[in-house]
């Protein structure tokens, strides 16, 4: 879910870019680094990133009415851990922006903390976590489990996140920010959580597909 | 080769319209160039092998997407079996079921970790039980040729493998029309003619086949009839006919082929009958004047 | 391919240095966002729709589809504003200052909404992102955002013809399908576009590649007088504004 | 056609080794299949163009990515005019230099969104200053035939287009020899009249041409050589000695040239002089009987 550009008063786009600079910029730097270790990762990296592009792009036809869908943040952040894709995404978000006018220039800051974020430090953390509460299972299950788990919280909190910088962006005027909460957290529920659990089934058919290829 | 037969059976390409275009318009980005084709009308008759033949950009690959249901036309009706085509989910379909398209990238179409699990993927689709997807399978599996491949994971597959399973996968859903968008491209001639046999096989068994080329002598020694297209139908006809004729295949941006020429020369010199037939490969200039 | 790609190449403006567009664009998404609503914003959206359909030669068609997702979340997000929750009365009721903010908000961002459009719209980004450097990005960076957006069209070329090929065989008729289909393309782009960066890496290498993917980037000439055009209309678009504000 | 004329001159096939491989090994999964070839023996000579022709997996982009220095052979020798190639980073970038290589698919060589800064990167990478750069590109875009091309996207472009581009970036380096993988694979009949055309441009400015194909027909009507390759050399010679051969041919798993069973058979019946080239298209065939 892309805030669109104008939608946050200046004030909040700038702070909430601020707020995701200090990710953003390590893990730049931890691309940079990788790359000059190994000039044959860049190929790798841009294949990468041009894969989360499209896997964000792709149509869920069986939803419709919503905006857009995180998409790969959860598969990302598994694949490639949070501090490359919080670089990954980024770029991933600009171009989403200027390409397919999902999300804005200015509201980029504030899409970057939710999606390039907070999504995979969510997906990489309950996935982790998962794993590690699932060990005495089957492996297949626990795997299972966990990017079921990761991918879908990943989409809820992101969600979450964007609710959340809407709220404070326009808190209620009798229940300020909290009410502000429920009601953008309701009203886009609608699309989001299905879509959540949808993510979630196809991620585990892609890591199901990828460890058997 | 086989064109000689199935002609003397005096059956293919005089068969019922089993697949049908009328007044089909599609474009891709209305803005940049027009549409690639306007008004087209085609139709497919049962049992025949169609070659459609035609330059880059010419609308082939286009026209057998429209009609196999993976393109909406954006004016004119596909009609299968004489019946209108509605371009709803469940009418699209009922169309795929029937009319199966294979692209030219056999990876295009392989997503699967193994060859079988690849090939049940349409008739699991389709909502077959598990034992009727599992006899579909070895039966498809068995009809291209590669039933010993089924447990190989695709990626291990060499390119001419990968285009019989795609193939496979097609042929598991039994559809009654087989649309193949350059089937040739990228396999060697011995490939070619494996493949080709293959294909012989599944036109035996009732099969129509739809298939785009750019190899006009293949078409003429292999295809029933031939439609040229370049924006418009130049021509469609039995092939000794349509590619047998120089201004027609220059207008449509191809190679005069060769058999066509060769049996002129020869029947000018005697050496071949007014009536007789075209030769349609090397070896049968050979055999023909004994050389 | 991407509706708002193909009509970047094609623009007029396409031959402008990216910072002459960027500070005319940007200069208008800034009064819309900081100069009051009315007519602030209107008269930013105004500037910004004539200069699209206008010079820039904006298909009015593709610039209306663009819009429509951006446009549904600002209207669904507005429409929140209109009511407030837990108040001491009702749980739900109508804010008696509802309408008034949610309409400033929708009109601000979508003034803003056609800045972004415009510059979008305007802008290829194979002339933008060459340029990065020149804002102090990394270079390795900048090389890695570029090869995404070459990368991305060959692989969103995959992705459609897989998903053709899927839906010939059935694979989107029913929702279990719709899961096991979409998975299996995720799972098929992604060795895809593994594979096709090795194959790039083999290909590059006999050109010459050793680590690092310099080209040549043609300068554009940066005329001081040009900047002061393109930052002239939000300069009188802010004026305009101040000054209605003063007056009334 | 070309052949045609170069071979009037008694100059094509005939001039110096310009590049070659001695007792060349390679495999690429020891344990799976064994070497792709074993102890191959080829010569390239200054000016010529030679058809590598062979099954798939015969070997052919094996042996091309070895001489042009994309994969070090696990034995023998690459002789680049006369002086063995050192498998080491400055030896494979001198071959590389001389050697360029362009591969089937386009988009494994076009990495830029720009086609102008995509043909730059080669010349960058020869350490060329950018004035040299600048002409060189607009040298080799003139020279593909692609200038009107220069300020295009390259992911706007056709299948044909990118295979020019590419091109470019190949000849903007100005190598001695053109090493092209399939170059016709994917065209239609007039892209493949066209970029011929192109190839020959290149080759009358003095570039040696090394050229895999499926095409006999093709390699018989423009290569000056022919090498069949399955594993193992099957026959290198001119195309009329090497391609006139059915048997040699059959051994390669290829298909049998027009051109020379037409010309045997017009000999037989007296249309031909006994010491005239064979016919090398269905028009010079219409042209030697006049039908």
């Amino acid at each position: 879910m892309h805030i669109a550009e104008g939608f946050l008063p200046p004030v909040h786009a700038a702070a909430w870019t601020a707020a995701a600079a200090p990710f953003v910029i390590h893990g730049v730097g931890s691309l940079t680094r990788t790359v000059r270790a190994n000039p044959d990762a860049k190929l790798l990296l841009g294949a990468s990133g041009a894969f989360c592009f499209v896997l964000s792009a792709l149509k869920i036809p069986s939803v419709t009415g919503s905006c857009s869908h995180p998409t790969g943040v959860g598969l990302g952040a598994v694949l490639f851990r949070p501090p490359v894709m919080a670089a990954l995404g980024t770029v991933t978000l600009l171009f989403q922006a200027l390409l397919l006018a999902h999300g804005g220039l200015t509201t980029l800051g504030a899409n970057v903390f939710s999606m390039a974020v907070v999504g995979p430090w969510v997906a990489y953390t309950v996935y982790r976590l998962v794993r590690l509460l699932t060990a005495s299972l089957p492996e297949t299950t626990s795997l299972g489990l966990a990017v079921f788990c990761g991918t879908a919280l990943a989409s809820i909190g992101t969600y979450s996140v964007t609710s959340l910088q809407l709220a404070l962006a326009f808190p209620d005027a009798q229940s300020g920010v909290l009410g502000a909460f429920a009601k953008f957290g309701a009203i886009f529920s609608l699309t989001q959580i299905p879509l959540a659990i949808i993510e979630g089934l196809v991620t585990v058919v892609i890591i199901r597909l990828l460890i058997t290829a | 080769m086989t064109s000689l037969d199935t002609a003397g059976d005096g059956m293919a390409g005089t068969g019922p319209v089993i697949l049908s275009g009328h007044s089909l318009r599609f474009g891709y980005d209305a803005a940049r160039s027009g549409p690639v084709f306007e008004a087209l009308d085609v139709e497919v008759r049962q049992g025949e092998v169609l070659a459609v033949l035609g330059p880059n950009g010419g609308g082939k690959t286009t026209l057998l997407r429209v009609l196999s249901g993976s393109l909406t036309p954006q004016r004119g009706t596909v009609r299968l079996s004489g019946a209108e085509v509605r371009w709803n989910r469940r009418g699209v379909n009922a169309l795929r079921r029937s009319v199966q398209l294979v692209f030219q990238d056999p990876d295009d179409q392989l997503f699967s970790a193994s060859v079988r699990q690849d090939v049940s993927f349409g008739p699991l689709n389709q909502g077959l039980k598990p034992d009727a997807v599992r006899d579909r399978v070895a039966w498809a599996l068995e009809a291209l040729g590669v039933t010993a491949l089924a447990e190989q994971p695709t990626h291990l597959l060499s390119y001419g493998q990968r285009k019989r399973v795609v193939l496979a996968g097609a042929v598991a859903m039994r559809p009654s029309v087989l649309v193949l968008d350059e089937p040739t491209a990228g396999l060697d001639p011995a490939g070619v003619e494996s493949l080709l046999e293959t294909l012989d096989g599944l036109r035996a068994a009732g099969t129509t086949l739809l298939v785009s080329t750019h190899d006009v002598d293949l078409a003429y020694r292999w295809a029933d009839r031939a439609l040229l297209l370049d924006g418009e139908v130049l021509g469609i006809g039995p092939v000794r006919e349509v590619l047998a004729d120089p201004p027609l295949l220059e207008a449509a941006r191809l190679r005069p082929a060769w058999g066509p020429a060769v049996g002129r020369a020869l029947r000018g010199a005697g050496l071949l009958a007014p009536d007789a037939p075209d030769p349609s490969t090397p070896e049968e200039v050979a055999g023909i004047t004994g050389a | 391919m991407l509706p708002i790609d193909v009509a970047a190449y094609r623009s007029p403006w396409r031959q402008l240095h990216p910072a002459l567009k960027g500070t005319f664009c940007g200069g208008l998404l800034a009064c819309a966002l900081l100069l009051p609503a009315w007519p602030g914003a209107v008269l930013t959206a105004a500037v910004a729709l004539v200069a699209a359909l206008g010079p820039a030669g904006v298909p009015p068609r593709a610039l209306a589809r663009a819009a429509w997702v951006p446009l549904g979340f600002i209207a669904t997000g507005s429409i929140t504003l209109l009511v407030s929750v837990g108040g001491p009365d009702s749980m739900v009721a109508v804010d008696p200052n509802g309408w008034r903010r949610a309409a400033e908000v929708c009109a601000r961002a979508a003034a803003a909404l056609l800045c972004q459009l415009l510059f979008a719209f305007s802008t290829p980004l194979a002339e933008l992102l060459p340029r990065l450097t020149r804002l102090g990005l990394p270079s390795a960076l900048v090389e890695i955002v570029a090869l995404m957006y070459r990368m991305l069209f060959v692989a969103l070329d995959t992705a459609h013809r897989v998903a053709t090929g899927q839906a010939g065989r059935l694979g989107y008729a029913s929702r279990r399908a719709w899961i096991r289909s979409a998975g299996a393309l995720g799972a098929s782009l992604f060795i895809r576009s593994y594979d096709r960066a090795r194959r790039m890496q083999r290909g590059l290498e006999c050109r010459g590649y050793t680590g690092d993917l310099t080209v040549l980037v043609e300068e554009i000439p940066l005329r001081p007088a040009a900047v002061l055009a393109a930052g002239a209309a939000p300069l009188a678009v802010a004026a305009t504004t101040i000054s209605y504000g003063v007056l009334l």
